[in-house]
């Protein structure tokens, strides 16, 4: 459903992607890994319309969406999160979220309904007893949740989750493992996610793939990504271990 | 004239890029130097450029304790640039009044022996007051420069305003770091406004006419950017000049204006990229 | 009327910028006019009774001018109203004076203030643009031609007050044969008048009206003396008449003309006083024009009352209109717009003083023509 | 629970209109319907800056200009159009729309620019349009504007302009108090604390700045016209006067910008205590005082007025969006 | 040589810590565990002095440094590098290293320092110019830890370090926490990685909920079941 050929983007003299291709298929859940800077981010603001590539083209279900503004992006399915979280600092949890829903792709215009499902996703995220707090009081990882959250608030067909398992231990991992199931199962959305933590990407991913220097180096179901020695070499290092 | 309005302005984009406070009040202690710069040439005939040494420890006190008891209190408000901006408004009421009890509101002008000098380099003419305030802005643009890039301190003064915690975490008073940085900028106003003297007559009330060339300067050099804010000042001086050589000079201050939105909507971040 | 003597006093009310862009000359007026209630008070006050202010600060903003004026006439319920500056302010009253029938003696700023039909509003003395320049032509005029600058070069603010003062200009060049090489308006605040010098003098333009305010003023002058430009004659609108001229710019500040409604000098009964007070309060030796025009003003305001011997405003005006009123200006009577007739006083400033030069009866001092060089 | 005390405000507020639109038939001294009259004015025009200035936060420092080109729009179709002194309190409606269109035409290349450049350029915008109309001749140039006024007592005047404004006023009101309360609303503040993340979220960020920027554009031009009336006396010195413009901001500001209820209270109170002061104490004095004001209120509630009512709103925020939050903690 | 004591601190209404007891002694490297929002990074930031205990001690090198500014204790020698990296953004990478190094103690041993760690981190060298603000998230955290150690620290606490890293890089950052503390540098870790870190750390508490619940030396603590099963999904 989510399609890229051929995409470049430099910062400067600085080459941060490098002619990728990607495809990610509806109902899939594909990571995408590789060493830090490697232009794993940079891929998904590409693809949400922050940033405008060099060259190469992008579809969503057929349509170009390269050079859209970033809400048609949005609003044609495409949701995401961010790595640096950005939560609306002013506003409580359940405002961010609902002012999401009213804008997003269900068709909630008024406050009372928007707060109701808001409320829903906040449950689903596990922060419902943190509704009326504001953000800043919240520890990284609700905040990382609250992203979440926020994006699927929008009723995305797609959602990019950009490194949300970071910072969780290996237990919580495990309920972060089944929320992405959930994810997609409950909500019907397709996950393309970026993470560093192996056992998540192990644990859910039917395809991953590797990003080096802005070049793809490795794209394939995650047993071969893992035994794949570039990705060794360039990313996971001789020591690993299958942390 | 540029130059003159970036050396105004460097302490007001300074306390906005850096600490998030815009100063309205920032020219009327420009104002405040230059009237004290007036009162020593016609007491003592001291040269205006003496009388700098006076009012800019002078001024950089006032503001230390200004910091110290009225910004403090707001850099917990939720948006700082707002809260300041209402409690400088303030200030500089204040400050105006003050100097029209003290000085009364005639209007004055700083008249030296090199007042009406002038320097003719093929067919620009330069007076000698303009080329003073030119140098001295120059040289005041640079010092801040200098300590702002080049100074422990000054980079301290950049890093407590982006990550006030980190900051701390590494050693930096944030504290009095703030209170250097306002004071600074508020004595270069006092350099600025001196000056600006040189250059133009005043009175209590010409403060607010300042304030919004120097806003201007600052703003098409880039928030927070010294060396921008210079050339911002150069640049409309430029406009200016040329202008009022071609156009009716009725339509100069239009042009100047409407040059200067069609500048900033090509280029949205102002003309030099915001630094600190 | 021993009735009256025992009554409240007369109120007196209005607003003045005394903060603010225009305070400077504000301040002045408000002074004038005080001196004058001091005076009238201790001579036992108008109609028996004793004369009192209120005065509001509109901090130089005609807006603020009319809701005091309407706060005055309708809160206060002041006695009389008293005139306005500047000349934006005293545009905005004059309807609001109008509509609520009260005489409004003021600056009135220029002829189109006065061609609005209000019936209540005088200028008595007016700080008339159109008339600026009336007595500085009168005295060209007097010159034999081949003395006379041949080349003006005209800058005008772009303002109210600049553009009547230019008004008449153009008319009066060409009947003298002289000129017109620049025409050119700019608007407030100047930036730079080294240009405007410099075009000055590529032009060889020999006579210099710099129709602005003291900022610009100043700025005009001292760009003229640093690139040693010399016309026959340098004429200035409003800025040279405020104190601060002389007192800044010292011998800079020499020969230059401009006109005046009044002057410390004319032979009127009561210019004396008023100088000597001056002399004695402030220092200067001549009270300043607009000193002398808060207390003319107030002079006229109070022959109506005493001549209609009422408050009622009505006939306070219709007398205003039928008789002549005797201030510091001269004798004056006002035709149907509130104007009296033209008045055509030129002055120069020669060593520090503000001299009258015309007409040739009043002169004090003997004009200096053509200009020196600069020193 | 938000309906009924939704009904609460509504009846509050037509209880307040009602009382305030007889208060010029009682007689009083024109100078209280003129001072209403003025302070109605000012809160038209601090709460629709608040709309693009408040809840964007997109500090506009030009928008004296639109109620300067409403002052014009008026003043030129009274002159041009031989409009009788009656049309022209409805004329001011089509001046509110002139301001909505310049609006429109300005806001689509300035809204792109963000923070103090945004200030800045419509700060430019307000001396390009204030030199403009006095470089030109047939606009009345340096000169001004005259207006007639209509044969009326003036009493009946100033009470028919003080409804005028009052209507203009509520009107505006209305419109903040809606907007507080809708998505719209919602997407504004979504944009002034992350314009990027708001667009993710699928905000159309420069449609809905350029709605907020024209909304907040019209009601200054309709108070422009009937401000032109009022005075009938039109100068680009007086209508242009940069001093609306900041004033403006800071009464929005001064409430507590982003609610309803910010600017309403700041401009009620800026304006009559400035006005008070000048009438009480001597001049410089009373300037003095009213910077004390500023700082005073400032170090105390360094976020607006209305923080000082915002115990209830905490309770509250979670049902409604209508409110800020509280204090931002260190992120 | 640090020591804190019954360290009770509040958020509002939000008890954080309750009461909160341990210490470091020199050279060792201590491990501070516990799932999300057990207080970790405000236990750490109340050492550091950016926020107020409501009651308790912390002591250092035996005296109370409860109450000092965060400046006064960083003059001490103990430098956090903080959750969330917060570089100085708009600042270049070689700034952001000087300014690790602001205090004069720290000063004097810029050059040899700077060396040291573009040894470690070869990659800052060569982004000594970028402003830190662009730098990927792995990159950023780079040099925040470099930044610590510029300011040679006696006890180096940080906060999750290895957050955000690719593998390689976090085995890369546990390597070099290893060794700072071999170079005679006291750690405080934090680190979700929990059984990297045990297998690094000398001793180790858990804190939850705002409590420690378990302490003991890090082989200890890597046998307990109850860590096998809370924090090792074992
Ligand atoms: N706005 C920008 N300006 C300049 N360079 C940038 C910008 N954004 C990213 N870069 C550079 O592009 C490269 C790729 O960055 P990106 O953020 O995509 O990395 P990443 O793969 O997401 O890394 P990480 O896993 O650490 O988050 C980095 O070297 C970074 O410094
Ligand atoms: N500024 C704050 N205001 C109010 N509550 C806060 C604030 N910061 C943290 N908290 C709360 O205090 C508790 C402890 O937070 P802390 O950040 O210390 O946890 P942590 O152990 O570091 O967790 P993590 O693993 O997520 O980093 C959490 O419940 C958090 O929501
Ligand atoms: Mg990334
Ligand atoms: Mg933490």
């Amino acid at each position: 459903m989510l399609k890229g050929t051929n995409i470049t983007k430099r910062f400067g003299g600085l080459v941060a992607l490098s002619e990728v291709d990607f495809e990610v298929q509806r109902k899939e859940i594909v990571g995408l890994i590789g060493p830090n800077g490697s232009g794993k981010t940079t891929l998904f603001n590409v693809i949400s319309g922050l940033f405008k590539p060099e060259s190469g083209q992008i579809t969503f279900e057929g349509a170009p969406i390269n050079g859209l503004p970033p809400h048609k992006i949005a609003r044609m399915g495409i949701g995401r999160t961010f790595q640096i979280v950005r939560p609306l600092m002013d506003l409580s949890l359940i405002q961010n979220v609902a002012i999401a829903v009213m804008y997003g792709r269900q068709d909630i215009n008024t406050l009372q309904p928007a707060l109701e499902r808001a409320s829903e996703l906040l449950k689903f995220t596990s922060l419902n007893d943190k509704a009326h707090i504001l953000p800043g009081q919240l520890a990284l990882e609700d905040r990382k949740r609250l992203e979440v959250a926020r994006a699927l608030a929008s009723k995305p067909e797609i959602i990019l989750l950009d490194e949300v398992f970071a910072g969780l231990n290996q237990k919580e991992i495990e309920g972060a493992i089944e929320l992405t199931f959930r994810i997609r199962d409950e909500f019907g959305v397709t996950v393309f996610m970026i993470e560093h933590v192996m056992k998540a990407i192990m644990g859910t991913c039917s395809r991953v793939m590797a990003l080096h220097n802005g070049i793809k180096i490795a794209d394939g179901d995650p047993e071969s990504v893992a035994n794949d020695p570039k990705v060794i070499r360039a990313y996971l290092g001789a020591g690993y271990a299958g942390r | 004239m540029g130059s003159v309005y970036a050396l105004l302005g460097i302490g007001f984009s300074l306390s906005w890029g850096v600490m998030k406070v815009i100063n309205i009040s920032h020219a009327a202690f420009g104002l405040i130097a230059a009237f004290l710069a007036y009162t020593l040439l016609q007491a003592w005939g001291l040269d205006p450029i003496l009388s700098i040494a006076v009012s800019v420890p002078l001024l950089f006190f006032a503001a230390c304790f200004i910091y110290r008891f009225l910004i403090t209190p707001i850099t917990q408000a939720k948006e700082v640039i707002v809260s300041s901006m209402i409690l400088t408004f303030g200030i500089a009421i204040i400050l105006e009044n003050l100097m029209l009890l003290i000085w009364s509101p005639d209007p004055r002008v700083l008249t030296t022996s090199y007042t009406s000098k002038v320097i003719i380099v093929g067919p620009f003419y330069f007076q000698y007051p303009r080329l003073a305030g030119f140098l001295m802005a120059s040289m005041g643009v640079g010092i801040i420069q200098f300590f702002l890039k080049l100074t422990y301190t000054g980079k301290a003064v950049r890093a407590a305003w982006q990550q006030p915690d980190a900051a701390q975490l590494y050693g930096v008073n944030l504290k009095r770091i703030s209170m250097i940085t306002f004071g600074l900028a508020v004595a270069s106003a006092g350099a600025g406004g001196v000056c600006m003297a040189y250059l133009y007559s005043f009175e209590p009330h010409t403060h607010s006419l300042w304030l919004i060339y120097l806003f201007l300067v600052v703003i098409v050099g880039g928030v927070g950017n010294v060396l921008g804010a210079a050339s911002a000042g150069l640049i409309i001086g430029v406009i200016t000049g040329l202008s009022l050589a071609f156009l009716p000079y009725q339509w100069v201050n239009l042009l100047t204006f409407g040059l200067l939105m069609i500048i900033l909507i090509l280029r949205p971040q102002g003309l030099f990229q915001s630094e600190v | 009327h021993p009735a009256y003597a025992e009554d409240k006093p007369i109120v007196i009310g209005g607003s003045l910028p005394l903060t603010g862009k225009f305070a400077e000359t504000a301040k002045w007026i408000e002074k004038g006019m005080k001196f004058w209630a001091d005076e009238v008070n201790a001579k036992g006050g108008i109609l028996g009774r004793k004369v009192e202010f209120i005065i509001y600060d509109d901090e130089s903003d005609a807006k603020k001018a009319v809701t005091f004026a309407e706060k005055a006439i309708t809160v206060d319920k002041v006695d009389l109203l008293f005139g306005g500056y500047p000349g934006t302010a005293a545009r905005a009253v004059m309807p609001v004076a109008e509509k609520h029938k009260y005489v409004y003696v003021s600056m009135g700023g220029h002829m189109k203030s006065f061609q609005q039909g209000y019936t209540y509003s005088f200028g008595g003395p007016p700080l008339m643009g159109e008339w600026w320049y009336e007595g500085f032509f009168q005295y060209m005029k007097a010159m034999p031609a081949d003395q006379r600058p041949k080349r003006a070069a005209v800058y005008t603010m772009n303002n109210p007050i600049g553009a009547s003062a230019s008004s008449t200009l153009a008319g009066w060049l060409q009947k003298l044969g002289i000129e017109m090489v620049i025409n050119e308006k700019y608007n407030l605040p100047l930036p730079d008048a080294t240009p405007l010098i410099v075009k000055s003098k590529q032009m060889n333009t020999d006579i210099l009206f710099s129709n602005g305010f003291f900022a610009d003023g100043v700025m005009t002058l001292r760009a003229a003396k640093a690139l040693d430009y010399r016309p026959k004659v340098i004429v200035q609108a409003i800025g040279s008449v405020i104190p601060a001229w002389v007192k800044e710019l010292g011998k800079d500040g020499d020969y230059i003309f401009s006109g005046t409604a009044l002057h410390n000098k004319l032979n009127y009964p009561g210019n004396d006083k008023l100088n000597a007070y001056i002399k004695k309060k402030f220092g200067l030796p001549g009270y300043p024009v607009y000193f002398g025009f808060g207390y003319a003003w107030m002079q006229t305001l109070s022959q109506g009352v005493e001549g209609a011997k009422s408050l009622d405003q009505t006939k306070i005006r219709d007398w205003l209109k039928s008789n002549t009123v005797n201030n510091i200006a001269g004798p004056m009577s006002f035709d149907e717009k509130g104007l009296p007739a033209p008045i055509n006083f030129c002055t120069q400033i020669i060593n520090g003083q503000v001299e009258l030069i015309w007409p040739k009866e009043v002169r004090t001092a003997e004009p200096v023509y053509p200009r020196p060089a600069w020193k | 629970m938000v309906s009924s005390s939704n009904r609460l405000v509504f009846g509050v507020s037509i209880l307040l209109f009602l009382c305030l639109a007889i208060f010029p038939w009682f007689g009083l001294p024109v100078y209280f319907v003129s001072l209403l009259f003025t302070v109605f004015m000012f809160v038209t025009l601090a709460t629709s800056w608040n709309l693009i200035g408040g809840y964007a936060g997109y500090l506009s420092f030009g928008h004296v200009a639109f109620f300067g080109i409403g002052a014009y729009t008026t003043a030129l179709m009274m002159k041009g159009l031989h409009l009788s002194p009656f049309w022209t309190i409805l004329s001011s409606i089509p001046a509110g729309f002139v301001a909505m269109l310049i609006a429109m035409i300005v806001g689509y290349p300035c809204l792109r620019l963000r923070g103090p450049y945004f200030a800045v350029v419509t700060l430019c915008f307000a001396f390009v349009v204030d030199l403009g109309i006095k470089n030109l001749d047939i606009l009345g140039g340096p000169e001004g504007l005259w207006l007639k006024s209509p044969d009326l007592p003036i009493e009946t005047i100033r009470a028919i302009l003080f409804e005028a404004m009052l209507v203009t006023m509520m009107l505006s009101i209305m419109l903040a108090y809606w907007t507080s309360r809708s998505k719209f609303g919602a997407g504004l503040r979504a944009i002034k604390e992350d314009e990027e993340v708001a667009q993710t979220m699928a905000i159309n960020a420069p449609r809905l700045k350029i709605q907020a920027f024209a909304l907040s554009a019209f009601f200054p031009g309709m108070a422009g016209g009937i401000y032109a009336y009022y005075l009938t006396y039109i100068h680009t010195d007086i209508v242009f006067d940069m001093m609306i413009s900041i004033l403006i901001v800071l009464m929005a500001l001064f409430g507590g910008g982003g609610t309803v209820m910010g600017p309403v209270i700041g401009a009620v109170l800026l304006t009559l205590i400035n006005e008070g002061l000048s009438t009480f104490v001597k001049a410089e004095f009373a300037r003095i005082i009213y910077g004390c004001l500023f700082i005073g209120v400032i170090i105390f509630l360094p976020n607006g007025i209305m923080e000082f009512f915002k115990k209830e709103h905490r309770v509250e925020s979670g049902i409604s969006l209508a409110e800020n939050g509280g204090n931002r903690s260190a992120a | 040589m640090l020591a804190v004591n019954d360290l009770e601190v509040h958020y509002q209404e939000l008890r954080a810590l309750r009461g909160v007891s341990l210490e470091v002694t020199q050279a060792d490297l201590v491990a501070l565990i516990g799932s999300n929002g057990a207080g970790k990074t405000t236990l750490l930031n109340t050492i550091s002095g950016l926020i107020p205990a409501v009651k308790g001690q912390v002591s250092w090198r035996g005296n109370s440094i409860l109450g000092f500014s965060a400046d006064a204790i960083c003059q001490e020698g103990i430098i956090q590098v903080p959750e969330g990296r917060k570089l100085f953004s708009k600042m270049t990478v070689g700034e952001n290293l000087e300014m690790g190094a602001y205090l004069p103690t720290a000063r004097a041993y810029i050059a040899e320092n700077l060396q040291m760690v573009f040894d470690i981190f070869p990659r800052l060298a060569e982004r000594r110019k970028q402003l830190a603000g662009s730098l990927s998230g792995g990159e950023q955290q780079m040099v925040a830890v470099a930044r610590a150690i510029m300011a040679r620290p006696q006890l180096l606490m940080l906060d999750e370090p290895s957050l955000g890293l690719a593998p390689v890089m976090a085995a890369d950052i546990f390597q070099v926490v290893e060794d700072l503390n071999q170079r005679g540098i006291t750690i405080l870790l934090i680190s979700q990685e929990v059984l990297h870190t045990l297998t690094i750390a000398t001793y180790a508490y858990v804190l939850e909920n705002g409590k420690v619940t378990l302490d003991g030396t890090a082989q200890h603590l890597l046998d307990d079941p109850r860590i096998k099963e809370s924090y090792l999904g074992l």
